[in-house]
């Protein structure tokens, strides 16, 4: 039944299929409408919800497994390798097979930790990721909540996840961990102003906090282009603060494997583990997914100034496209600092942001004013 | 005399003592740092060490002195041709034989190109101990090409055995002389990456710059020698003390710093490799005619006496130390091993920095722990 | 969608985490080897007590995180309406970024930035 | 200083050791009692100035031990070979030159593991590599029959 | 204003040694012909160990299942760790002479140290190295080898 309302959906569409990717707005109309029409409203919001959680869910394994597997291509194309080449063609499938393996293997309780926190923790980290993700923008018309405050609550939630890592360093009982734990909670209090900031810039440039709108504001130009300069700076203070707030190399001062082993995540087993692995990739994608819709145009295409016949080809290309184009440009640049980059001690980290990134934000954040205010943007 | 000594105290109670090692990621091995926190400070640092000890000095008093080489290589790893030429010229001191001159400049190039491999190796694993995991394979890409040249020789890449009492065990393969220079001409190319990566970078510099200074005075009283003695500017390279093989031939600089932080001891390697290549660009062409080996009697015995002989290893002053009564076994051979020594200055210049810094302390001083247990 | 719909994504976290954690339990072998269960300290029994109260230095990064970071959600309002507003907000913003910045130097030159 | 120098620059302050002229360096051997004074002052006299502690090498002579102190001076570049022996076999102690040379405290701790040689005064005398159930391996009159495999 | 200015020749400095460092990385990513890994198994056939590489202990037979060793001890006198063993016979030659001659030449692999001493003082050049690395075996005792072939016999004119 389901079935067959989707492909009345699909029928009711005035255009061919293909055009979904440029306006997703038609598809769930659609979808809303046929589901509305079979059956009484309670039971249409209940299906589109269980269609939505599986579609998120799917989603969600997807682009976690995509990105290890990317990442360990990368580092080992970085690195002169060859990199994970065993399952599948070029080793696509390793990141499924160690999932597999990470899923049968034991979960083992440390003896006298917090059980409870030590349980507790990974359902944070995934929770905050799920609920990030519900508020992007991932094409025209794909957009699974529209808040009018956005982006405020996109850094609000995903700072939350820290507070899943700071959980798991003091619940294992293990001392290594509990020094990542405190490590993360430097980094809370620190990167979190730098995010705001940099946030502010964009938001001074498109008037709105609400994540469509802003997409929206760039059609005649992305905000790093139409912002000069103070804009370029606060997409590279925001990738560099976006880069700490994932826990990331060279910020992962909270899992220091050389230091610490392994930090917060040292005692956990199996599954457990797998999911603080995949959250921080879930992180990564999320950073920069923020930082394509902030300043790259999220879903729009590439024009410049009056050359038809270039943006008609750019326009070609469907927004969706665009959208994963531009974040995976992001993750590459993150994954580039990881494998590139030695680590940071714990004070240079906090020198970084005291010293460099918050003044420098600060007065970013009044230039970008000036420029709005004389309208000297593009 | 009185038996003076002194107890023990393990520790204070309110400090937080964290076990770093034996299987921990950075201590290079199985060195276990007993460390007492505070927040993140390092107050003590209390090494143990052992995990591997096999007593070689020991077995050496039970075999033969061309058995002993193949017990050197196991020391220090890295420095397998140099450990061996030392035993093999504190042999062939004791039995006053005249080596020849091919044999002289054979040892030198391969000790050179063995301290390159040792530093590439350093630098690689340094890189890792700081967080920047690419330096690693960077580092082991290059110390391969030395490692073929080993073995294309010696038919070890690590446990070489290359060198015995009286010359070589083999003599260099037709390929040697070519592949050396086709190595220094591609080395020379990619060792700016080195800066790029690591040396330049101001992460990298900021934690290192001004991190467990090592004086002049403590790194003589603590005896640290090889790089890390000379970062602190003590002119400890016996390769200008007291020339052996073909030192005394080839001009060279003795690396020399004065700040003797932890950037400078790093820097210090960097710049050996250098030196290394110019000392092997001097020799490789002039590579004279003549015998690999000097026929000695089939079972070698030093005559009565004591030997020393002290060899500039790649981590420092390696030291054999005969003691022979005559026999075709030593009575007591004595390895003052470089990394042994150094080991006692973590401690001291550790203190009151991070745990992140005590880190890039220890991995600066650049130990190999089976060279430390022996 | 309306913003209720948060809800579901919460429990899709939850569900998620939850039915993998008790099918891991459910297909996962269980050890008895006591030693497992130790937390690791490099293979050596921990000494002493983990949760003990040490010295981190971050509580006056935390004062000043809280300073600025109240700072920051005070601003995002404005940032919205500045456009509309001209003048007289930037002028006001300046005012309360000058402040700010003095509150950030006088933190900066009474050595409070450097962690211990 | 030559060696002859330095033999006599030991004679003139310890005329009781026994100065002899090795095959690479000035050997001297001196009483365990004498054998701190001696190294104080040849490391604090402006002249010998021996302040690096090249190699500590303990020694199993059969009926006591040995400690053979290689010395050497890093302004004026000579060597020199200091050695005493312990009075007794059963308990063998000897004065800890740790306050002169700091690099003497892991030295020594070896030879207290590994021969079993006491030091006054070290700071920290435990044993370094092994166990305090094991032997003192270096002794020659030491077995072990499962850990030495002889042939 | 000479604080400012080195504050800020500080970041250029910085930022450019960051961009050097990944302008190598990058460079790399994108230069898919300097991987220097191979794919081992795969590779078997055209993987070449050098000429003198030391695998394991051999000696080399002729087609007529012949030896070179004499069974003088020598390589067992000089192995450092009791890694070979020879044990000879004695039997008695067609012209009735009693002659020894090994019986079997025991070679524990797995207690091997590769120092070569064997293989270069053995009289009558009996031992040789192989290229064989591939050396793992589930059960210990399979890595204890009897060098000389069965039926083997000593090569005509070694002595």
């Amino acid at each position: 039944m389901l079935l067959n309302t989707i492909s009345n959906a699909l029928s009711t569409l005035s255009e061919p299929w293909w055009k979904v990717f440029y306006d997703f707005s038609s598809l769930t109309r659609g979808i809303d409408e046929g589901l509305r029409s079979s059956m009484s409203e309670f039971w249409a919001v209940t299906v589109e919800m269980l269609i939505i959680g599986v579609v998120f869910l799917l989603f969600y394994a997807v682009i976690g497994l995509f990105l290890v597997i990317a990442e360990r291509k990368v580092c080992a194309f970085i690195q002169n390798r060859l990199g994970p080449n065993r399952i599948g063609p070029f080793g696509l499938f390793q990141t499924v097979a160690d999932l597999v393996k990470l899923l049968f293997k034991e979960l083992i309780p440390i003896k006298n930790a917090d059980s409870f926190l030590f349980n507790l923790a990974p359902y944070i980290v995934i929770i905050v990721n799920f609920m990030v993700l519900a508020a992007l923008p991932y094409g025209k018309g794909l957009h699974a909540i529209d808040f009018n405050i956005g982006i405020f609550y996109v850094i609000a939630v995903s700072s939350m996840s820290v507070i899943g890592v700071l959980l798991a360093g003091w619940s294992s009982n293990s001392k290594y961990s509990l020094i990542g734990a405190m490590r993360s909670g430097a980094q809370i209090v620190s990167y979190e102003l730098s995010i705001g900031l940099a946030i502010i810039t964009v938001v001074i440039l498109a008037g709105s906090m609400q994540l469509s709108e802003i997409v929206e504001a760039q059609r005649t130009g992305w905000f790093i282009f139409k912002g000069h300069v103070p804009a370029f700076i606060a997409f590279v203070i925001y990738v560099i603060s976006g880069t700490a707030e994932t826990n990331r190399g060279p910020f992962d001062m909270a899992e220091a494997e050389s230091e610490l082993t392994a930090g917060y995540h040292t005692e956990y087993s199996g599954i457990k583990f797998a999911f603080f692995y995949l959250a921080e990739y879930i992180n990564m994608f999320i950073v920069a997914a923020v930082a394509s819709t902030l300043f790259l145009g999220g879903w729009m295409p590439f024009h410049v100034g009056n050359w038809e016949s270039f943006n008609r080809i750019m326009d070609f290309i469907p927004p969706f496209f665009w959208f994963f184009g531009k974040t995976f440009f992001v993750i590459y640049l993150i994954m580039l600092f990881k494998w590139t980059f030695p680590r940071l001690r714990i004070d240079q980290l906090l020198t970084l942001e005291w010293k460099y990134l918050l003044p420098i934000n600060l007065v970013n954040v009044l230039v970008m004013a000036f420029l709005v205010l004389m309208g000297w943007h593009f | 005399m009185e038996e003076i000594v002194k107890e023990v105290v393990i520790g204070e109670q309110e400090e937080y003592i964290i076990n770093m090692g034996p299987q921990h990621p950075s201590t290079h091995g199985v060195l276990r740092l007993v460390v007492s926190l505070k927040g993140e400070i390092v107050k003590n640092i209390e090494p143990h060490i052992g995990y591997i000890h096999r007593g070689i000095e020991k077995m050496c008093e039970s075999i033969t002195y061309p058995q002993i080489i193949h017990l050197t290589d196991r020391m220090d790893y890295l420095s397998a041709m140099m450990n061996n030429e030392a035993v093999c010229l504190a042999v062939e001191k004791g039995l006053e034989v005249e080596i020849p001159d091919r044999i002289k400049v054979i040892r030198t190039i391969m000790s050179e190109l063995s301290r390159i491999q040792s530093h590439q190796l350093f630098w690689a694993s340094y890189g890792m101990d700081m967080g920047g995991q690419t330096c690693f394979f960077y580092g082991l890409r290059d110390r391969e090409k030395i490692l073929d040249i080993f073995e294309e020789t010696t038919g070890g890449r690590m446990i070489v055995s290359y060198s015995c009492p009286g010359g070589l065990m083999y003599d260099i393969h037709p390929n040697f002389q070519k592949r050396v220079k086709d190595f220094i001409k591609y080395f020379r190319g990619v060792l700016w990456e080195y800066d790029a990566i690591l040396s330049g970078n101001v992460i990298f510099r900021e934690r290192t710059i001004g991190i467990g200074t090592l004086t002049l005075e403590d790194a003589v009283s603590y005896g640290i020698t090889g790089p890390s003695g000379r970062a602190s500017g003590f002119a400890c390279d016996i390769r200008k003390q007291e020339p052996y093989s073909a030192y005394d031939r080839v001009k060279f600089n003795e690396v020399l710093y004065t700040q003797g932080d932890t950037y400078h001891r790093y820097l210090a390697r960097i710049e050996e490799m250098r030196e290394s290549m110019n000392i092997i660009d001097q020799l490789i062409d002039n590579i004279p005619e003549g015998p690999y080996f000097v026929k000695m009697k089939p079972v070698i015995k030093l005559p009565e006496g004591e030997y020393f002989q002290r060899v500039e290893t790649a981590r420092g002053e390696l030291d054999v130390f005969i003691i022979s009564d005559g026999n075709k076994n030593p009575y007591r051979v004595k390895f003052r091993s470089p990394n042994f020594v150094n080991l006692g200055v973590l401690n001291h210049i550790s203190k009151d920095f991070k745990i992140a810094d005590l880190i890039a302390i220890a991995g600066s001083l650049d130990f190999v722990i089976p060279d430390i247990d022996r | 969608m309306s913003n209720e719909w948060l809800i579901l994504f919460f429990l899709v976290g939850a569900l998620f985490v939850g039915l993998v954690v008790v099918f891991a339990g459910l297909v996962a072998p269980q050890s008895t080897n006591p030693q497992k269960f130790d937390p690791y300290e490099c293979g050596i029994p921990t000494e002493g007590v983990t949760w003990l109260q040490f010295n981190v230095g971050y509580y006056l990064f935390a004062i000043l995180f809280l300073v600025f970071d109240v700072e920051t959600v005070l601003v995002f309002p404005w940032a919205v309406v500045m456009k509309d507003v001209g003048i007289t907000a930037f002028i006001e913003i300046v005012i309360f970024f000058v402040i700010l910045g003095l509150g950030l130097l006088y933190a900066w030159k009474k050595h409070a930035l450097i962690w211990e | 200083m030559d060696k002859t120098q330095l033999g006599e620059f030991v004679k003139s302050h310890k005329p009781d050791a026994t100065v002899t002229e090795g095959r690479q360096y000035t050997e001297i051997t001196v009483a365990d009692t004498e054998l701190h004074s001696l190294a104080k002052i040849l490391r604090e006299n402006e002249e010998t100035l021996f302040d690096f502690l090249v190699c500590l090498t303990g020694v199993d002579y059969g009926d006591v031990f040995g400690v053979i102190y290689h010395l050497r001076s890093t302004r004026h570049g000579h060597m020199i070979v200091l050695k005493t022996k312990t009075s007794e076999r059963e308990k063998p102690v000897l004065n800890s030159v740790c306050d002169i040379w700091n690099t003497a405290e892991f030295h020594e701790r070896e030879v207290y593991d590994l021969l079993g040689v006491k030091f006054n005064h070290h700071p920290d005398l435990r044993r370094l590599f092994l166990d305090s159930s094991w032997g003192f391996p270096l002794r020659k009159d030491y077995v072990d029959d499962i850990n030495i495999v002889s042939k | 204003m000479n604080s400012i200015i080195q504050y800020f020749k500080e970041i250029i400095q910085g930022v450019g040694s960051l961009l050097k460092g990944m302008q190598v990385t990058n460079r790399y990513f994108f230069s898919p012909g300097k991987i220097v890994t191979q794919k081992y198994p795969e590779n078997r056939k055209d993987l070449k160990m050098f000429e003198r590489f030391k695998g394991e202990v051999v000696m080399p037979h002729n087609e007529k299942n012949e030896h070179k060793c004499t069974g003088c001890g020598i390589c067992e006198i000089n192995c450092p760790n009791g890694t070979i063993e020879v044990i000879s016979k004695s039997i008695v030659t067609e012209d009735g002479k009693k002659k020894r001659v090994i019986d079997k030449h025991i070679y524990r692999l797995g207690m091997c140290t590769f120092c070569a001493l064997c293989v270069k003082t053995c009289p009558s050049n009996a031992l040789a190295f192989s290229q064989e690395f591939e050396h793992a075996v589930f059960n210990r005792a399979l890595l204890i080898k009897t060098l000389n072939k069965p039926g083997s016999q000593l090569m005509k004119g070694v002595e």
